[in-house]
């Protein structure tokens, strides 16, 4: 399935880092999460100096690297997952531009074509650095995802719509990732900036309950994207060393939590 | 030089899109005020410099260690700026520029606290609130220069994840701004980061290679033969080379050699911070550069003994301009400086800061390639560093040093604290 | 002033005979060399101060303090002198004196240790073999003090006989003098001893009046209403109005009034240093002047919170001037001083030493008797007070201050070291 | 008897610190050195700056003055004395000058003649400054030593010999107080330069021995000056708890041993 397709209901997108806190866990963790509905994965790939997020998820990060996460390993994860939904690779550029023999992009991409990637986010790639990737995306038929911020305007949202593909992903308030309980206004004004785009628009930052789901779909979004309020159900079951399946389980509720509350706001969008 | 922040295919602006807006106004900002001297910038900037910084800093003949190595040895004393250190230069600058562009706050990260004491200075100045992240690691290490940006009013903010060092400091500060650019101003410390930051900080720490440059020509009557400064991010190295660039005149980066120049790739670490000898291509905190990193790409963790030069990468610009062969790439470890370190301060009554000390490091090492006349700029006094110098020297057995049996009589290792 | 060391009967050379020879000697040098420039010697010097101590210090209008109190308030800004001090000026004009008097060798006693670091770096610059006298309680307090003049090349003795403190140190280099004059300066850290020093201390000194009164004509289009100053033994301070003497400006000499100034017979004990306030007349340390002491004539045990004012003699020429009211003599206690230090910090971004802190209280308390315009000597900078300030702000309650919780979340009262 | 008739055979002139380290162990330890044959005492008035002395007698002077040695205590003391050879107070000028309700040495000089002081001898005081005391000395009949140095020369000189009454304090070398073993022969050109001053000519700073003692009369000297070398067995004593006597003991001895080095001396005197 295609990613843009994989956004004709409303859909729950999932983050979670790769290897976190350990390979065979991480699996079971991403399964769980699409068991739950997911409807496309983002998986982080560890990378040292993660500059986009916030503690939560640079804590993930951490806790992958030291169990061994490398890019090899993340491929055969990848490879190794047991689901049907789109994968998309969420990682830093560096380890995107070093991968393999040759300078630049291209090894990375078509191996992560290989293993089963579907597309990128790179948050530290902004459209006018992205050249290069959006032409290895192309040669292997792979989509790459821009967030766009509230701060996102005039030229620039140009050049990122003319460089988008699969989904745009929404920056719902300034800050970086981070579970919030509030959902910020912002998303309105962000959704209709880029109201007539082709992409799906799908809205992160701050999203932790089944209800803010829910707000966000009714205010335009076509999915949410969760991260840090799944990644503190890993950090807790790490920490109080707690059985695999006990957090499995966990994520799997969350996660239908979640999806349920994104189908639910369907009903009320209102696509200006 | 370009306006554009790419160097030969190094620098561009890799950060998060929300910090983008900024960071474009950031560069609009640079273009017109400092560049342009828009409402003055420049000149207020420059007349700061003088009554707040105590520019210009001199430039004079070292005596002994030009006879001892049969050059003639002048010393650019950025050393005597207002906080120790030529990071003054670019925090000042920074800071201004953040109030012309009606910022309301400052933030900065430090890690052994050079550029935040020079941030938090300037903000104290300039009537600027200021917020340091810092690393818990490094607060512990660096009492001093904590307490220093305390008295200057400056907020210090703990960064418990990770390590607690640089690194988790410079991904707070990030975080940070990412979610306040409207009113608040990043003050990056070196010639590093997106554009228009190395561009900026270069033109900031500049004064110094134009005073230099005035400098040796009045006293010694001509140009020198090399230009010499230790390298880090590369800012003190931009700002002595900067003037120089279009001369005939040899300009030596002098990067922290550590302990070794071999790489532990399964522990990630490099056990020096020669990025610019040892480092490869890679895009570490918003531009393209060289950088210290294991062949998947994930960063290395450096080590100096001096813990300002002490990072992963270098800035774009200084890259490009060793790429070009403009400028000599060069390092000298640990024992090294600190030989160096002692040997200064003996031999002329200067007392460096252990950065520094590596351009001394290689003088000592080389001087009989460097031509008849060489400048070494001091970018920083070593009052800092006197505790980490002690320790130091006496786990060594460097002959220049004092021999530290004062310290064992009275109050033992620890000292009479 | 005059040239024969008396000042209304303050002043003269009541030294051991032994030592006669030798400050006549001084004194004979003294007016060849640095008042009538024999040998281009003040050229030298003065040529020195620029390329080894960084002058001119610049002088500049402090903008927050100038708010705060309706006042003109700028700064002289000492602290950017090499060293971090106005102590630089006159230990290298006497190793300078010295090294043109054929003289081989430098002796000189220190306290808290600027006066040591200033003569250890000048005599390192000018090649001159140096020994400072330290009592062992001073050396185990003031380590960092002690590393930095042993880098500096210099020998550091231990005094052991007494507390191990200043007035020990004094007797031992009078001693080793009384035995090495003929080849041997001792540099004397102020305006105090035997003619000449007093005159030949506030002469090098006077350097700070002569740019601070040009620059302030320069920069305000007027001579100030008042020129404060902190005072120990009074170097600063008279160098600070040296040049304001003959002009409609108010002088003032700030002391450290310690906690009390009542005094502790008894226990030998002034708790405080402000000798021209409190002190009457008396012969020390080779001069007639004020002097704290009993009925007896014994001398008391002065007290400060800043080491470098802590001592219970004053210059002669200052206790003149303060009889002859040209100079108003003042004082502010260790509480006002502490939180001066952290106004400064906070509101300027200087940090001062100390000492310059009690010239920053006084500031505070008499802003307005102070007239339209104020000039203030920053003497010194505040580096090397770092761990007393955290002490004692710790245990005061200073609303100024910073609180010093991160102190105590990170590492404990001992901090992280 | 006056100061200078004290040396009509060559003179063994001691100096001990009174008060050191009691006022009674004291007392008794100048009568000792007397009864060992001293000529002359200098009987040191503690003072807390003494800055020409060395670490010896500054220790002497420390422990006086922690035993509560005062200004008037030292004259009660010299009253109570119970000797005949005539007493020479060194103290600093500070003490001098403090001394009474007036300004200035007049009131300190007063007292002292009046306990029984004979003359004075002030470190600290050079001829250049000594013209107030020289007169109040003059003024009660006391007598007032100058120090000469091995630098001292010319004008100053002159003055000195015009000023000086009593004897002189040839200074045998540079530096200060201290013991020494080996006699400098910076004495005999020291001697050499005074050869005509009317009034005798005690050398001092650095004799320890019978020898010494000899050798420096032999050289011309009309006595030796003694300090350290009997402060010293003070101090063993003090340190070493002994009993009173046995330390007066040992100054007798010592203080025998000089007189008679002293007199030895004199035999081989050539007076140029
Ligand atoms: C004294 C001194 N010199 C040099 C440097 C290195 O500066 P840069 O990283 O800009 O090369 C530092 C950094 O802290 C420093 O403190
Ligand atoms: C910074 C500073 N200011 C002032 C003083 C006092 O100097 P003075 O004793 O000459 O008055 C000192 C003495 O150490 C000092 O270090």
């Amino acid at each position: 399935m295609s990613l843009a397709a994989a956004f004709d209901e409303p859909a729950f997108v999932p983050y979670l880092a790769v290897g976190d806190p350990s390979y065979e866990q991480s699996l079971r963790y991403v399964e769980a999460v699409v068991d739950g509905g997911a409807d496309v994965v983002e998986l982080g790939l560890p990378f040292s100096e993660p500059i986009a997020e916030g503690s939560t998820i640079q804590s993930a990060i951490a806790r992958a690297l030291d169990g061994g996460m490398t890019p090899d390993r993340y491929f055969e994860f990848v490879a190794e997952l047991d689901v049907t939904v789109p994968l998309v690779c969420m990682t830093y550029y560096n380890l995107v531009y070093q991968y393999g023999e040759e300078d630049g992009p291209r090894p990375f991409v078509e191996r992560a074509a290989a293993a089963g990637i579907d597309g990128f986010v790179i948050p530290d790639l902004p459209a006018e650095e992205a050249g290069p990737l959006r032409a290895a995306c192309d040669t292997f038929g792979l989509d790459l995802v821009f967030i766009v911020a509230p701060t996102t305007e005039g030229e620039r949202l140009e050049r990122m719509r003319e460089l988008v593909s699969g989904y745009v992903y929404v920056q719902a308030r300034l800050g970086t990732t981070g579970a919030r309980n509030e959902v910020s206004d912002h998303t309105e004004r962000s959704l209709a900036r880029i109201d007539d785009w082709e992409v799906p628009r799908a809205v992160g930052f701050g999203i932790k309950t089944g209800d803010h789901a829910e707000r966000i779909v009714s205010a335009g979004a076509d999915g949410v994207i969760v991260g840090s309020a799944l990644v503190d159900i890993v950090a807790e079951g790490h920490e109080g060393d707690e059985a695999t399946e006990t957090v499995a389980g966990r994520l799997e509720q969350r996660a239908r939590e979640l999806t349920r509350g994104a189908r639910r706001g369907a009903g009320q969008a209102t696509r200006r | 030089m370009s306006t554009d922040g790419q160097f030969d295919g190094y620098g561009g602006q890799y950060v998060p899109e929300a910090l983008m807006p900024a960071i474009e106004e950031l560069a609009d900002a640079y273009e017109r005020y400092v560049l342009a001297n828009e409402d003055g910038f420049r000149d207020e900037f420059r007349q700061r410099l003088v009554d707040f910084g105590g520019r210009p800093t001199p430039l004079a003949r070292a005596d002994q260690l030009s006879a001892r190595y049969d050059t003639e040895v002048y010393l650019k004393r950025e050393d005597l700026l207002h906080g120790g250190a030529h990071k003054l230069n670019n925090a000042l600058g920074q800071v201004l520029l953040a109030k012309y562009m009606g910022k309301k706050r400052i933030i900065a990260e430090t890690g052994a606290g050079q550029h935040g004491t020079a941030t938090a200075m300037a903000a104290s100045h300039l009537d600027m609130p200021c917020e340091i992240y810092m690393g818990e690691t490094d607060i512990a290490r660096q009492r001093p220069n904590v307490f220093r940006m305390r008295t200057n009013g400056a907020t210090v903010t703990p960064v418990t994840t990770g390590r607690g060092t640089l690194k988790e400091a410079i991904s707070e500060t990030m975080r940070d701004w990412a979610g306040t650019v409207e009113n608040t101003h990043y003050v990056i410390g070196s010639i590093v980061g997106p554009h228009p930051f190395p561009s900026m900080v270069r033109e900031f720490q500049s004064v110094i290679s134009e005073e230099a440059r005035e400098q040796i020509q009045a006293e010694a009557g001509r140009l020198p033969d090399a230009v010499l400064a230790c390298a880090g991010g590369g800012s003190n190295t931009m700002g002595t080379f900067q003037q120089f660039r279009d001369d005939p005149v040899d300009l030596y980066a002098v990067e922290a050699g550590g302990s070794s120049l071999s790489v532990d790739e399964a522990a990630g670490v490099a056990p020096n911070s020669a990025t610019l000898s040892t480092g490869d291509e890679g895009v570490l905190h918003g531009a393209r550069t060289k950088v210290l990193q294991d062949g998947d790409g994930q960063i290395l963790e450096s080590h100096s003994v001096s813990a300002g030069l002490d990072y992963a990468g270098v800035g774009p610009e200084l890259a490009a301009m060793v790429d070009r062969d403009r400028v000599d790439a060069v390092n000298v470890d640990d024992d090294a400086a600190l030989a160096a370190f002692h040997r200064l301060a003996r031999e002329e009554g200067v007392i460096p800061a252990l950065e520094t000390a590596h351009a001394f490091g290689y003088l000592e090492q080389h001087h009989d390639e460097l031509g008849e006349m060489v400048v070494v700029n001091v970018s920083g006094r070593g009052d800092k560093d006197l505790e980490t110098v002690i320790e130091a020297t006496r786990k060594r057995d460097i002959d220049v040093g004092p021999t530290m049996e004062l310290f064992r009589e009275v109050g033992g290792a620890g000292g009479g604290r």
